[in-house]
């Protein structure tokens, strides 16, 4: 990791604790092993699941030029089990929103979202992915403010593109939501 | 214990070894692939699950397995479910007629090789009525591709093994491994006093192979630039899984088949070092060096056009192996005319 | 295998197994309403029908004939089915999905032609099962060759070299007849190759779903909205 | 052998519906791009009629133009191609010099017309490995991002961004290029050239590539100029335009460069004409290095609250995709009345549908690929 | 008759046949597409080869020539299904429709 990283974990609006209770204002389905608890099992396919996260090949604007460079021999996400980009939503288990997503895609974006198969996380991309980013001023007719607005986000990523070292985070992050703890040892601020 | 010695005691366990082995092996020939092509991209590939990414395989299956099942609207449920089992079904049959080791085969069925060929047949159906059953326009054209495809290229495949058949005089894979004892000379690919275009007919197996397991530069079936994800578009979880396991399968397969008909499936190279589980050792080098030829290839070539893969088995693939057959007829039989004659 | 003690069971019950395949098979092909899954159907007929091969000692031609008609003619019809997109009625419930072909509603008999179609077969089946069950067979003869793939071949070679060479023949013009039928339609002479190989992959016209009834290509939008979601 | 068929959905003798079907490629679909949604009209695998759908990436850039200051508009300019931001900032940077007459340092203007030529190539290598997997090879692209972060790196330490630099001001730059720049640059234009040789061993000269792009697509200058289509496809088409060379700026008319313009029109020709630009782009830096002295790397004299003197001002730009144009209508206020962006990828999608009627479907893919379409900045 | 013995006589293979056969013809009076004619075509011809192969397994000399003849016959059913099909895309390419019923040109 070549730049500091500390400041990449936004408090998601949502939080989804991990573990048996589902947070009170989720708009996740209530799943069945939430009702009935299978501990071990769970917490082997929650590892599996986090090691596996194939992202959909879904790239809207800026963010998914630094999303392929992340996916890139520099950075790499392969070494997380990360780097098959499924083009069909139903192999997919993450979609990554890199971009802005106006008015005339969201039902697209929507659409996408509606057809992957449980469980599925979201990864919001980017300012524009976040909040409408640098688009989002008095009087604009065009962008969806946040895609949150459209389906429940589970990463933010900030970041006007987000470094790549900022989309791996992410993707890390997201595995610590899934498994309830960090895999990856976080990168020291150099004093 | 004399109970084990039985017949269909032994087919059973065969059976079920060849399962976990078509498993197992599915499963680490994809993270292989994945790995290779890290290393021909020059990056790691993946290595945080388990030491060196040996887990990742276990992730990726239990991950498929846990996803939700779900039957798109619209699609035909029953062949849609079907398809995946159709699919698995022929690679696991196959490999019950492969001589793994000297004293190491399912069933040495003495027409193994037509065996093998007419349950891999059953493949192309399979991925055809997956494509169709799931009513997705991209799913519907790259199906009619895959048929196109197979039927094109199951010609010089076969015309190739009638040449071979014709050398060895026996469908058995078995003897045929057999014939080809004492070194790397006496591999069908070397033999090339029998027949000189013995290696461009390996080549030609060789590119059918790829064609007929729907592998790159020939990937057809799963062209991910136009076709979305192909026949596999609407499948996910599970379903998707064993198409990807089947895949692997299928490349699995025609390895061993390469190995057997032109590499001396078991036998040594060298001459010694040949007997018991040498066997198994030599066999399992030989298919996994093909193996990763055949994903080398992937890495590299960019897909071919659909036309220009159906050019290139009709105009060049069978003129040249119907040559070889005629040619490979014409010196079996040239020196008993010569007897004949003088 | 014989020396196993319950040998005799397995092989009985691989038999039943064989027949029963075969038969559900041909129910399949002929009954079910999508012809799509007939073709299923005849596809599981025929490896059920290779199991019976297998057991009137004959592996050559349970491997023929699942490599031909699994292989090649159950694909050609799908290839058909695919170019001439027969009628495929909306699935109205599982019954009638599976047994559309005996038709409670429509069709030009009705009730009464499936009825009597449905007679007529069974006549013909009871009659030629009694014919055959009944009928004095001549004890079998001493067996002068042991019909092995290498007494086929020399026998196909040598006796019947006259049916191989026309039965070749027939399969050429077959060939070009096919090319020449399915051709002749065509406004344009061919320039490419699929049109030389008479390969329609390149016309595949996919029948169209109704689209009200679920997203055609599931990777896409649909329609843009009217207002926007915010 | 160009498959492509001439007469299309001849249903004999007019007789029945033609067997045709709809293909509704996009907006999310890996050949895209992006957002791009192509409703394509199909007999088989053959392409009737592809009518590109646009507008699903549409970010209100010229309405944000007409709403802010100057300054405040120019972050933007990055983000509308962001492939080659340099040379967008570039553009809306000139226009408003030129409208205010100021005198750019030349030091500024070297070190502009390196960074943009960096920008060039860099775009280029995303467009290549873009381009190859769409064709089914996935390893070249992860080959050209290597090269490129090499490229990223000396722009990130010149201006802190990886993609959108913003690093040009109104009358200079936002910091002055120290040695370390310089001396990566100069190691970079040593360190490419081998790499390029070895992109055509590799992959140039590959005979399934060829096969894939040689007669496929082809664009003849007639339509280039009907469309409006700029840059390597219309230089692809044999003719030599370059706003570089044809409405010179900065200092480009110092260097001496060749245009890369190959007769045949198909899509290798657009593809050599690619990596020939690379080529060219290197040839540029190297002179400029050897050219640029110390000196200001601002103008003197920039007031601090810009306001334009009404009138009608135009800049153009040769950007990595083509002619990119900034016309500006000013009412003498803080804010422009009208801001016009001319993006070259519009006017080069725009002649898809024509060129891919009668094409297969991958071939048309291919082609596409070849215009290096890049779709924010189609809808801006 | 023993039942676990039955794949050793001749009958159970001739009642299969007469099965198989019944089937295919029921099939090709109720099948109303030129496509499902085809496979009932294709059933009758199994039944058929079934009858040639269980003759031969369990009456004839030579049981080489029972498996000669329904090699013959499967080729046979492969040259056909391709005549079949392309007339069948022949007729669908002019009439819009594999319907028996709207063959009607022919009819006075």
């Amino acid at each position: 990791m070549e730049t500091p990283l500390k400041s990449m974990g936004q408090p998601t609006p949502q939080s989804f604790q991990p573990g048996p209770q589902p947070a009170p204002g989720s708009e996740r389905p209530v799943e069945c092993s939430q009702i009935a608890q299978f501990a071990k099992l769970d917490d082997l396919l929650a590892l599996g699941r986090s090691y596996s996260l194939w992202p959909l090949t879904f790239g809207l604007a800026c963010c998914a030029i630094e999303m392929m460079a992340a996916g890139m021999a520099r950075w790499d996400l392969a070494r997380f089990g990360a780097e098959v980009f499924r083009p069909s939503p139903r192999q997919a288990d993450v979609m990554i929103v890199a971009g802005t997503v106006n008015k005339k895609m969201a039902p697209a974006v929507k659409l996408l979202y509606d057809q992957m198969l449980e469980p599925k996380w979201v990864i919001a991309l980017g300012n524009c992915a976040l909040s409408g980013g640098p688009f989002n001023f008095a009087g604009q007719y065009g962008i969806v403010e946040g895609v949150d607005k459209l389906f429940p986000v589970d990463v933010y990523v900030p970041g006007c593109p987000p470094r790549p070292e900022a989309i791996i985070e992410g993707i890390l992050k997201l595995e610590e939501k899934i498994t309830g703890k960090r895999h990856f040892p976080v990168a020291k601020l150099k004093e | 214990m004399t109970f084990l010695n039985l017949e269909p005691i032994r087919i059973l366990l065969y059976v079920v070894a060849i399962c976990a082995f078509v498993g197992l092996n599915a499963a680490y020939l994809v993270l292989a692939e994945r790995k290779i092509a890290g290393r021909v991209q020059r990056r790691p590939g993946p290595n945080e699950a388990g030491w060196g990414g040996l887990m990742q395989p276990f992730a990726d299956v239990g991950k498929l397995l846990a996803k939700q099942i779900l039957v798109p609207a619209g699609t035909d449920t029953l062949l849609y479910r079907m398809a995946p089992l159709m699919v698995m079904a022929p690679p696991m049959l196959c490999l019950m007629a492969v001589p793994y080791a000297e004293h190491f085969v399912a069933r040495d069925l003495n027409l193994g090789l037509l065996f093998v060929f007419s349950f891999g047949s059953i493949n192309v159906m399979a991925l055809m009525l997956g494509g169709w059953a799931s009513r997705n326009k991209y799913s519907i054209i790259s199906s009619a591709r895959v048929v196109s495809q197979n039927v094109a290229y199951e010609i010089p495949m076969l015309l190739v093994v009638i040449t071979l058949l014709m050398i060895t005089g026996t469908m058995s894979l078995q003897e045929i491994t057999v014939q080809q004892a004492g070194g790397f000379w006496h591999w069908n690919v070397f033999r090339v006093w029998v027949n000189p275009l013995m290696p461009v007919t390996f080549i030609i197996f060789f590119i059918c192979m790829l064609a007929e397991t729907n592998r790159a530069p020939f990937d057809m079936a799963e062209a991910e630039s136009e076709l979305v994800a192909g026949v596999f578009t609407e499948y996910g979880g599970m379903g998707f899984g064993v198409f990807f396991m089947a895949e692997y399968s299928n490349i699995v397969v025609g390895c061993c088949l390469a190995t057997v008909l032109f590499f001396g499936g078991w036998q040594s190279p060298i001459g010694i070092l040949s007997g018991g589980a040498w066997g198994l050792v030599w066999f399992m080098l030989k298919t996994y060096a093909l193996i990763t030829t055949v994903m080398w290839v992937r890495w590299t070539f960019p897909r071919t056009q659909f036309y220009l893969l159906l050019n290139l088995s009709w105009k060049i693939l069978i003129p040249i192996s119907l040559f070889t057959l005629l040619l490979t007829g014409a010196m079996l039989k040239l020196p008993l005319l010569w007897k004949a004659l003088f | 295998m014989t020396s196993f003690p319950f040998a005799s069971y397995i092989v009985a019950a691989a038999f039943a197994v064989a027949a029963i395949t075969m038969i559900a098979g041909a129910l399949i092909a002929v009954l079910s309403k999508r012809i799509i899954r007939g073709v299923g159907g005849l596809m599981i007929c025929c490896i059920g029908l290779a199991g019976l091969y297998y057991f009137l000692q004959s592996p050559f031609l349970a491997l023929m004939e699942i490599l031909i008609y699994v292989g090649a003619v159950c694909v050609t019809i799908v290839f058909g089915v695919m170019l001439s997109e027969p009628d495929e009625p909306k699935p109205t419930d599982r019954v009638a999905d599976l047994f559309g072909a005996i038709p409670i509603r429509s069709g030009r008999f009705g009730l009464w032609g499936a009825a009597a179609a449905f007679l007529v077969c069974t006549l013909i089946g009871i009659g030629i099962a009694r014919l055959s069950l009944g009928g004095p067979w001549p004890v079998a003869p001493a067996r002068v060759s042991d019909g092995s793939v290498a007494a086929i071949g020399i026998a196909l070679l040598t006796t019947y070299s006259l049916a191989f060479e026309l039965i070749s023949l027939v399969l050429l013009l077959a060939i070009l007849g096919a090319l020449v039928i399915a051709r002749s339609g065509r406004t344009k002479p061919p320039s490419t190759a699929h049109d030389q190989l008479g390969i329609l992959a390149a016309q595949v016209t996919a029948p169209a779903p109704p689209s009200d009834t679920h997203p055609l290509v599931s990777t896409t939008a649909g329609h843009e909205p009217e207002t926007a979601p915010r | 052998m160009i498959a492509r068929k001439d007469s299309l959905s001849a249903a004999p003798d007019g007789q029945g519906p033609q067997e045709t079907f709809v293909l509704n490629l996009g907006p999310q679909h890996p050949a895209a791009h992006g957002v791009l949604r192509v409703l394509t009209t199909m007999e088989g695998e053959w392409i009737q009629r592809a009518e590109p759908v646009i507008g699903y990436i549409h970010r209100m850039h010229e309405k944000m133009g007409e709403n802010r200051t100057w300054a405040k508009f120019l972050p933007n300019t990055s983000r509308i191609d962001y492939l080659s931001a340099m040379h967008y900032t570039h553009a809306f940077v000139g226009v408003v010099e030129r409208a205010l007459k100021i005198e750019v340092p030349a030091r500024a203007e070297y070190i502009r017309v390196i960074t943009s030529e960096l920008n060039r190539i860099a775009s280029h290598m995303v467009w290549w490995g873009a381009l190859l997997s769409d064709l089914g090879g996935l390893t070249p692209f992860l080959y050209a991002f290597d090269d490129r972060e090499k490229i990223l790196d000396l722009l990130e330490g010149l201006c802190g961004a990886r993609l959108t630099y913003c690093y040009y001001r109104f009358g200079g730059l936002y910091n002055d290029a120290d040695d370390d720049f310089l001396n990566g640059t100069r190691a970079f234009v040593k360190h490419m050239p081998p790499r390029l040789r070895m992109y055509r061993d590799l992959v140039s000269d590959n005979i399934i590539l060829r096969k894939r792009l040689e007669e496929i697509g082809p664009i003849s200058a007639e339509m280039c100029r009907r469309y409006g289509a700029t840059g390597p496809v219309i230089r692809g088409a044999g003719v030599a335009y370059d706003v570089r060379r044809c409405e010179p700026y900065s200092v480009y008319p110092k260097f001496d460069f060749k245009i890369p313009t190959y007769p045949q029109a198909d899509s290798m020709a657009r593809y050599l004409v690619r990596m020939d630009e690379m080529e060219q782009s290197l040839r540029i830096i190297d002179q400029a290095l050897d050219q640029i002295t110390a000196g200001p790397f601002m103008a003197p004299k920039v007031p601090r609250v810009i306001k334009l003197p009404p009138g009608d001002y135009c800049y153009a730009v040769e950007a990595a995709r083509g002619r990119f144009m900034v016309r500006i209508v000013s009412d003498g206020k803080e804010m422009p009345y009208r801001l016009k962006l001319r993006t070259p990828s519009f006017s080069n999608l725009s002649l898809f549908e024509e060129a891919s009627r009668g094409m297969i479907l991958p071939d048309a893919l291919a082609m596409m690929g070849s215009l290096d379409l890049v779709i924010p900045d189609i809808d801006r | 008759m023993n039942l676990l013995y039955l794949h050793d006589r001749p009958g159970i293979y001739l009642v299969l046949a007469a099965c198989l056969l019944a089937i295919g013809i029921f099939g090709l009076l109720r099948r109303r597409t030129l496509i499902g004619m085809l496979i009932s075509g294709e059933i009758i011809f199994a039944a058929a080869s079934l009858n040639v192969m269980a003759v031969n397994r369990f009456f004839a000399p030579d049981p080489t020539a029972g498996q000669i003849f329904v090699l013959f016959i499967m080729g046979l059913a492969a040259a056909e299904v391709a005549i079949a099909l392309s007339i069948i895309i022949a007729v669908y390419r002019n009439y819009r429709s594999i319907a028996p019923q709207e063959l009607t040109e022919l009819k006075g």
